[in-house]
């Protein structure tokens, strides 16, 4: 008994002290956030580890605990292991918890947030979305502000950059195609666009048109932090790792700034 | 399958356990080998629909179907005469399924090269694999009929080999089964 | 001592003839060059001559390495052994003496056995090179090793295609199912040895077949073969596709081989109820393996054909989601092939280990069971980041609920290791970190299955390190604590505890030294296939490059040690471990035939509360037993 | 099939050499090894001990992704020739650029080489004598007459890049011409998508000898 009663204590204590640990670092798991969906994926993930915390506790406690309390000395052959081959009331608990926990899992985080990006997608919901048209091609991503008469946005030097005002749901549209060789559909493969800081990706696949909404919550850009960039996550050949672009998240008047000045641009 | 294996004598338990061993390999075999076809079926499916192309010409596939056919049961001949222990029937039917069976393919390849589907479009590309597995398949069957001719002929049958023989047909009978199951799929619905 | 051991018949030596005989391998490779050359030149120059063909094409490639690859096995032996026969010719079999029969065409389960381990361990060191070339290549954060992203690419694809086919599905199945199984419900034979000698060969033939495919040009899909970029993808290709058919054909053999021996080969009194745990993982797997390897052969030759005549079956214009469901739809149930039979192995030893019954045994094989079944309603959560939301919930509800049927796994290693009498050692060293590794890989995958996470954590060094982390973790650790366990048995030596011990620790402070850091660089932005990356994530690779490399040394040093125990290290005791399991009644290593008389079951080889033997010899048998 | 039967064959130990397994083995390892490995600095070697013959008339290039064939030529001042380059891709477009130095754009991740700062082709006459399946071709500063139609997809005039023919998948293009006077290493290579053809290792070298 006094076996059990030790793992217990020292258990009890694990999970105070993980659980400390989870309410200090926790917040910090996803490094940079700057849209509420990676403030949700990071509730999320907060979440599963405060209960994820005493089963983990449990057993890797055991694990330690085992060769330190239950171990034969050399010699010592003596002393004879336990003979029981079940326990129904710790099967019962361990089968009831895993149960349980599963669910739990299913019902929060997983099906709420799920529940919320439904939402976000929902026609309803989507008065003032900023549309984003994308287009991935080897190795190159091209962004349009349809609703501004805006395609291609690029930078004085040339290179594709994404704007996006802050607080204002963005609706990116995403297809995966070369708009300078139509001709051509063997080179479309499947790109995958992500942004490390908003806490999202989707694939653009060839022939299919896909959707992904998200809200900046943070003025930012990619020189205060290199996660704020468009980077493909999905291997699409040799150019795979040069296929990424800045992303500013600016105030609205900066963003209606920065439109009128890419129209100029456009001609 | 066919589980009454006449012998000359009865098998001791040895015997009966390495011939239920053999049986029971050979049903996993078939039981794995029945998957691609599944996939070939659905893949069907996925590209297109219930379309049946308009330069399959359903008369030309149920000829060589029922050549299929015919090799099937020439080939549960062969099992039969297997069973028997008769080896000269058991080589003659192999002899004749293969035959047939070379006709059928020959058939089913002229038809293919006659009216070239567009190997770009949906149902043609699906057709091209399916025929492409089948003839596979084809070819690795009738390897087996050969070496189960080649057995009974030389070395006679017995209790030793009956099983493999007849083992040989039976995945014949399998194909051409399946072969039954594709017809229909991609030449009507 | 209390099991019974049965001495090996002293046989008259079998003369040697002194020959000329061409080593096998040697005939089989030049087998192979003529079965490759003959058939090429047919194809590109007699069925399909276009004015200025190169000799070489990717129709004739494919079919000459067909034909080199029957070359190859027919060469090796298979050609008196197996088909000879088959055609009622009465073949010879010549075999060579001592290590030369490991370089054969054999039909003795044990000698196959160790040429699936060997074949595999080579393939683990092959693409453990190419692990340590890319982590060298991510020392920096610009190309430097190689000149071109596509030989880092082509690198990442080796390394995980050779770990995948030949390593993850083919030690623990091939190897030790092979060698063990039989042994373990007390038959001589595996059901189908012939088949089974044939199919060994297969996986040396597929290694080099995916390592060399750089000379057909780099490609650049990793082990997953992505459509369609794929069909965009220089010659190297063909070979991922031809290698892994060799290696997924080798493993669909042993599938078949294994689940008839357990089903048929059981000696007397070794009912389902007692059957050892190791080969209830086995059939589970096996049962995994014949039903999804078939599929995801089909769907790489759909993909060969897609490329050769070529279709646009999964292109822009085709449906390239179709080759992902394809593709997952095996890709999940392979993890599973990977990690149950490690699972399997913590419940054979730790009850061995701890002197203490098996806890809890029918709900370690209900675990098995149920993974075995739910693994094929999960592949969807690989494509969160492509699918229409509704689509992920069910996805979501199975991934997340097969974590239960794993963690029945843990409640019996668990129960049995608690008040047990634990021996201390490498082998119960190595169970340990085994399972804490794979409770780690676990439970990152709890998070993985939760959309809103997966959605940021997909597609990076997250998703690298949580499958490392199981695979690496789970499988590789569980597969050198069975190395160890089984030392003794195999070679009849026994290794070095201290030196056991110091490379266990080694490599579990190196594994997760390397790997933890793989999840923090992907929560920081560093997604997968890359060989350039921004800078700001370069210190954190250099240090885990460090660690790799150690982690590198660590399996080395592993591998030497093995290697000197099995040639020079202390002569073992007959049962070492005093385990009352059915292999270890036999002499070590075991003669050709294991048992001279087939042993009888009494009891679950698990009983370690009484002192009966689970074994009895029955003395009505065809010879006497000796007790020692 | 997947059956058996008892083994009735003899097993006979025959020996076998050791030393041929290991040297047969071994050799092959080396092969092996060597042809993954070591292909480019043997093909150096061999051509640096045996020398390469100027090519001349009629010469093809070969396009794939991301290589030509060859990468090598030796070219002399003078010699009149008549080059094919096809694009054997079946999925991609590529170019053929010849020049030396690079034009450069900066990013964040790494600086990108766009195309050669120096254009080989300047000042040359040049005659197309065959096109087929062509995306575009930008003749910059040479001096073009053209055997085949005029096309739209013929750019003549400065400013949109470097002399570069852009094959479709399949196409082809011969140009004829008369080795300029610009002896030296002269490099040729692929900038499109996104530069980044040349990063995979699309590039070759001309070596121009004087006349």
């Amino acid at each position: 008994m006094s076996d059990v009663v030790l793992f217990g204590i020292l258990w009890v204590i694990l999970t105070i002290l993980g659980e400390i640990g989870v309410s200090l670092w926790g917040h910090n798991m996803y490094y940079y956030m700057a849209s509420t969906q990676a403030i949700e994926g990071n509730h999320a993930a907060i979440f599963l580890m405060i209960f994820l915390t005493p089963i983990f506790m449990f057993v890797v406690l055991m694990l330690f605990f085992v060769p330190f309390r239950f171990r034969a000395k050399d010699g010592d052959r003596k002393v004879k292991a336990a003979t029981f081959k079940t326990n129904r009331t710790f099967i019962s608990i361990w089968v009831t918890v895993s149960v349980c926990v599963n669910v739990l899992f299913f019902i929060h985080p997983t099906a709420s947030a799920a529940e919320m990006m439904f939402q976000e997608a929902n026609p309803a919901n989507q008065q003032n979305t900023l549309i984003v048209d994308v287009v991935a091609r080897q190795w190159q991503w091209y962004f349009s502000y349809p609703q501004y008469g805006v395609t291609n946005t690029v930078n004085a030097n040339g290179f594709n950059d994404l704007y996006l005002p802050v607080g204002r749901k963005v609706e990116f549209v995403l297809r995966s195609y070369d708009p300078n060789h139509t001709y051509d559909p063997n080179l479309d493969v499947v790109h995958d666009l992500w942004i490390p800081a908003f806490g999202i990706k989707e694939d653009v696949i060839p022939g299919e048109t896909r959707f992904m909404y998200v809200t900046p919550n943070v003025i930012t850009s990619f020189e205060k932090n290199p996660m704020v960039r468009v980077q493909c996550a999905e291997v699409c050949g040799p150019g795979h790792p040069y296929m990424w672009a800045p992303v500013h998240v600016v105030s609205s008047s900066n963003f209606a700034t920065w439109i009128a000045q890419q129209k100029k641009q456009n001609g | 399958m066919s589980s009454h294996v006449k012998s000359s004598r009865t098998l001791n338990a040895e015997e009966r356990m390495a011939l239920n061993t053999s049986r029971g390999g050979f049903t996993i075999l078939i039981a794995s080998q029945i998957v691609p076809f599944v996939m070939l079926v659905n893949l069907r499916y996925i590209l297109s629909g219930s379309y049946v192309s308009s330069g399959l010409d359903q008369a030309t596939g149920a000829v060589f179907t029922i050549l299929f056919i015919i090799s099937a049961i020439t080939a549960y001949a062969g099992i039969q005469a297997t069973n028997r222990s008769d080896s000269k029937a058991s080589a003659r039917m192999s002899v004749l399924t293969m035959v047939l069976g070379w006709i059928a393919v020959i058939m089913m390849s002229y038809q293919f090269w006659m009216h070239a589907f567009q190997t770009d479009g949906r149902f043609g590309e699906g057709y091209l694999v399916t025929i492409g597995a089948f003839v596979i398949y084809f070819i690795a069957s009738l390897v087996g009929l050969l070496s189960g001719k080649m057995r009974a002929s030389r070395v006679g049958i017995d209790d030793s080999n009956r099983f493999s023989i007849g083992a040989s047909f039976k995945f014949w009978i399998f194909l051409q089964l399946m072969w039954v199951v594709l017809y229909v799929v991609y030449y009507f619905i | 001592m209390s099991t019974l051991e049965l001495r090996p018949d002293i046989s008259p030596v079998p003369q040697v003839v002194k020959s000329k005989r061409m080593p096998p391998v040697i005939r089989g490779i030049l087998w192979s060059a003529i079965g490759f050359l003959v058939i090429n030149t047919l194809i590109s120059y007699v069925l399909d001559p276009r004015y200025g063909h190169p000799f070489i094409t990717q129709v004739s490639i494919t079919f000459g390495w067909f034909a080199a690859m029957v070359g190859w096995v027919l060469g090796v032996g298979a050609w008196e052994g197996a088909v000879l026969p088959a055609f009622g010719h009465h073949g010879t079999l010549y075999t060579a003496p001592g290590w030369k029969r490991f370089f054969e065409y054999s039909t003795e389960h044990k000698v196959i056995g160790l040429q699936y381990i060997g074949s595999s361990a080579g393939g683990f060191f092959i693409a453990g090179l190419a692990a340590m070339l890319m982590r060298l290549e991510l020392m920096n954060n610009s190309m430097w090793l190689f000149n071109y992203p596509q030989q880092y690419l082509t690198t990442v694809g080796i390394h995980g295609t050779i770990m995948m086919f030949s390593v993850g599905t083919v030690a623990l199945v091939g190897g030790l199912g092979n060698y063990l199984v039989p042994l373990m419900i007390g038959s001589n034979t595996s059901a189908f040895p012939r088949m089974s000698g044939i199919s060994v060969l297969l996986v040396p033939f597929g290694i080099v077949t995916v390592a060399l495919s750089p000379l057909l040009g780099y490609w650049s899909t990793g082990w997953r073969g992505y459509e369609p970029l794929a069909s965009q993808d220089p010659s190297g290709i063909l070979f991922y596709y031809l290698g892994v058919f060799a290696l997924t054909l080798s493993s669909l053999l042993v599938s078949i081989n294994l689940t008839a021996t357990v089903i048929f080969k059981r000696a007397p009194g070794m009912t389902w109820g007692r059957l050892p745990m190791f080969a209830w993982g086995i059939t589970t797997v096996s049962l995994l393996n014949i039903i999804w390897l078939p599929e995801i052969q089909l769907t790489f030759v759909m993909s060969l054909v897609n490329r050769l005549v070529p279709l646009p079956l999964f292109t822009a214009t085709g449906s390239p989601l179709t080759y992902m469901e394809l593709f997952w739809l095996f890709g999940h149930p392979e993890v599973y092939i990977v990690v149950v039979p490690a699972l399997a192995l913590w419940q054979e030893i730790i009850p061995v280990m701890t002197r203490k019954p098996l806890f809890a045994r029918q709900w370690g094989v209900i675990g098995l069971i149920f993974v075995m079944m739910l693994s094929g309603f999960v592949w969807a959560h690989h494509m969160f980041t492509n699918m229409r939301n509704v689509e992920m919930m069910p996805f979501s509800f199975f991934t997340e609920m097969i974590s239960i049927p794993t963690g029945f796994a843990y409640l019996v290693a668990l129960g049995t290791l608690w008040r047990g009498r634990l021996k201390f050692n490498t082998v119960s060293l190595l169970v340990l970190m085994s399972m804490f590794n794979f409770l780690i890989g676990g439970m990152t995958g709890v998070f993985l299955a939760d959309p809103i996470i997966n959605l940021q954590a997909h597609d990076t060094f997250f998703v690298v390190g949580h499958f490392h982390y199981t695979i690496i973790g789970g499988m590789v650790f569980s597969w050198l604590a069975a190395m160890y366990y089984w030392l003794p048995k195999m070679s009849g030596r026994m290794y070095n505890e201290r030196l056991g011990k110091i490379g266990a620790i080694w490599i579990f402070l190196a594994f997760n030294l390397t790997f933890s850091q793989f999840f923090l660089l992907g929560l920081h932005g560093m997604n997968r296939w890359v060989s350039v990356y921004p800078s700001y994530l370069q210190p954190m690779n250099f240090e885990t490059s460090i660690f790799a490399f150690l982690l590198g040394l660590g399996f080395l040093f592993h591998l030497v040690h093995i290697w000197w125990a099995w040639r020079a290290g202390q002569k073992a005791e007959g049962n070492p471990w005093e385990s009352k399991s059915v292999e270890w009644i036999t002499a070590s290593p075991p003669a050709e035939e294991s048992f001279p008389v087939i042993p009888r079951i009494v009891s679950s080889t698990y009983t370690y509360d009484n002192d009966e033997p689970a074994v009895i010899i029955p003395s009505d048998g065809k010879r006497v037993a000796t007790t020692s | 099939m997947a059956n058996e039967e008892p083994q009735e064959k003899k097993k006979v130990e025959v020996d076998w050499s050791r030393r041929q397994f290991l040297i047969g083995t071994g050799a092959l390892t080396v092969v092996g090894l060597g042809a993954m490995f070591l292909n480019e600095p043997v093909a150096a070697a061999v051509r640096s001990v045996f020398g390469q013959q100027p090519e001349s008339g009629p010469i093809t290039v070969l396009q794939g992704d991301y290589f030509y064939i060859p990468n090598y030529m030796t070219w002399r001042v003078g010699d009149q020739i008549s080059m094919t380059i096809h694009n054997t891709s079946t999925t991609h477009f590529h170019e053929m650029q010849i020049g030396r130095g690079f034009n450069t754009m900066p990013t964040a991740l790494q600086t990108i080489r766009t195309q050669f700062a120096e254009d080989f082709w300047k000042g040359v006459p040049v005659t197309i004598t065959a096109a087929q399946g062509i995306d575009n071709f930008v003749t910059n500063e040479a001096k073009i007459s053209s055997d085949v139609h005029p096309t739209p997809w013929l750019l003549t005039q400065p400013g949109n890049g470097g002399f570069s023919p852009t094959m479709k998948p399949g196409g082809q293009i011969t140009l004829s011409f008369t080795v300029p006077n610009k002896p030296g290493i002269w490099h040729y290579a692929c900038f499109v998508q996104g530069y980044m053809h040349w990063l995979a290792g699309m590039r070759g070298t001309i070596n121009i000898l004087p006349a």
